[in-house]
């Protein structure tokens, strides 16, 4: 087993076990036997799950794809299959070529016993002097963010207010949210935010429940308007504030 | 003579790659020699920079040794320096900028958000061309840095203050579109504003 | 002759202070002499390091000149830097490294389209190691960020240019046999030796 472990670890990626499986059953590159390819990658990632190892998804991917090939390839006409499999040996070929000079690399590292030093200081004023327009600016804005600057992750400008008041902290509103649980009854959403003193107060509560919920400790029924919400039986109370200051 | 030949170029090596005065203690102790050899060593390695008149010189200072450039060069070293520090900037130095400017004052990590990648060497050069500058940390956990421009950046983009910025495309209108993502019957329209912030910030 | 002398000692001045790789052009220009001349004298102050074995030596990168130490007292310059002897890299980065270097400027997109798992954890380490590093965006949706090898990459990797890269392999050998539908048996031998690179290589 941890021998497999071992072995399976070695592998990049799926076309790193590709290479790996064409060189030891000896296949040929160039004109992949794309049945005994696909039996071959299915049987290492059967074995990686038997082994507990943690398939990844790039895995599936190419298992999906292989056998979509082997499926088009039975077709009466199966041009597309050939155009596919043209397809993955480009693309095995192409990686092979970068396993092999990324070996070449890997041997010429002298280079790294070479220390350099840092420019010399001090005395030397590095002001910058050029003059440029705003709209360079502008340019460089609208490249960084992208044109839409959808992703863009709220300004610190807009922290300002948060980080000015007293930061209610989720961890200690689970807490609060889980006394007022506690005697297993259900409880009406809305009630969990009574006593709440400031907007961040709010939000904090609010995260909590949602925090709760993610890790199943509680449910929450009922339609939009009015929901209620329970604790789940046998939540152990320690338990649930580790995982909370960790998730923090 | 070939091992202390050896000793002096080691030397020479350390203290090249130091940049910073050095101890001879540190230096024999990396050497597994005693200090005095070391410092007699030390005092060889000076002679010879000085016997060929080389760009070099050993500098000791409170028994530290630092390499340096020789003061007949300062001219020509001062020359070069000048001329590298009027490069351009990088594009990636131009972004970082532009996203400092138009956001006034920022962490590096969002900077290296809105850019996916990690932009230390270029907030450190411009920090050194003196376009950008500290303004503070964060009341955060880790206090991050933040950053601002300079009135040199104002100078150098012909500037009156940052509100001359040219203006962004539509930034607002998608802000109010992405605010709107339901959640509208648990909290009035007040409270979704901070919610919206409040996540993000959770999630850091 | 002295003037000679006086411009060897200048170059290793300058050379020295600017730590960075420095173009001729520039060298030139403070010392107002020709490119031709400068190139010479950099040849001379190169021949002098290795010649008394010093533990400096000079390097040319991409038509640039550096100072840096020499291998043979890495150790010595490690253990006072108290550098850890060279985590090596992992062969997802040589991978990578190898993607960028023979392409010359590449996107991530790239990289993991032939690598064919994701390359973001990689990337990001070459570039904090500064082996590689964003050349500009590609004028694409989405602007993607493009990257490159550094003056570093060649450095360690004793490059003078990018041109001085190992050969690819004999891809358009290995692809006319193949066009060969007849010969397999010529082609089994060739395969089986690349077979056994490979399977090295996967052993390790």
């Amino acid at each position: 087993m941890s021998d497999l472990t071992y072995k399976l670890e070695v592998f990049e990626g799926p076309m790193d076990l590709l290479l790996h499986l064409i060189s030891k059953h000896k296949l040929n590159i160039n004109d992949i036997p794309i049945v005994e390819l696909v039996n071959q990658y299915l049987d290492y990632v059967r074995q990686m799950e038997e082994a507990d190892f943690d398939v990844a998804g790039d895995f599936l991917e190419m298992a999906a794809r292989l056998i979509y090939i082997k499926t088009v390839s039975l077709l009466p006409k199966h041009e597309e299959a050939e155009k596919l499999k043209k397809e993955l040996t480009g693309e095995l070929i192409e990686y092979r070529d970068c396993k092999l000079m990324a070996e070449k690399l890997s041997k010429q590292t002298d280079g790294f016993g070479r220390f350099v030093r840092e420019p010399q200081g001090g005395w030397v004023n590095y002001d910058y002097e050029r003059f440029h327009e705003g709209e360079e600016l502008l340019q460089a804005y609208v490249n960084a963010a992208g044109k839409a600057m959808r992703k863009l992750p709220p300004p610190i400008d807009s922290f300002k207010v948060i980080v000015a008041k007293k930061f209610v902290n989720v961890a200690s509103k689970v807490r609060t949210v889980m006394r007022k649980l506690w005697s297993g009854k259900k409880v009406k959403f809305t009630s969990l935010f009574e006593g709440a003193q400031s907007k961040s107060d709010l939000v904090a509560t609010f995260l909590a429940v949602l925090e709760l919920a993610k890790t199943k400790r509680i449910t929450i029924e009922g339609d939009m308007v009015n929901p209620e919400v329970q604790m789940v039986n046998n939540v152990n109370e320690a338990e649930i504030f580790n995982e909370v200051d960790t998730v923090e | 003579m070939s091992k202390t030949d050896n000793i002096l170029s080691a030397l020479e090596a350390m203290l090249f790659a130091a940049g910073d005065p050095v101890g001879v203690a540190k230096l024999a102790e990396v050497l597994e020699l005693d200090i005095e050899t070391v410092t007699k060593m030390l005092g060889h390695l000076s002679a010879t920079y000085d016997e060929r008149n080389s760009g070099l010189m050993l500098i000791k200072i409170d028994n530290k040794y630092q390499l340096c450039t020789r003061e007949a060069y300062s001219d020509s070293v001062r020359k070069l320096l000048e001329i590298k520090k009027n490069a351009p900037l990088s594009n990636a130095a131009f972004e970082v900028l532009a996203i400092v400017a138009y956001n006034k004052t920022v962490t590096r990590s969002f900077i290296e958000q809105v850019r996916g990648v990690d932009c230390s060497g270029s907030i450190a050069s411009l920090v050194q061309k003196g376009l950008i500058e500290e303004k503070g940390r964060l009341d955060l956990p880790g206090r991050p840095l933040i950053y601002g421009t300079t009135d040199r950046f104002l100078r150098c983009f012909s500037l009156n203050s940052l509100d001359d910025l040219p203006d962004l495309p539509k930034t607002e209108e998608v802000e109010k579109i992405s605010g709107n993502d339901g959640q509208t019957s648990l909290f009035d329209d007040e409270k979704e504003n901070e919610n919206d912030n409040k996540s993000e910030e959770a999630e850091e």
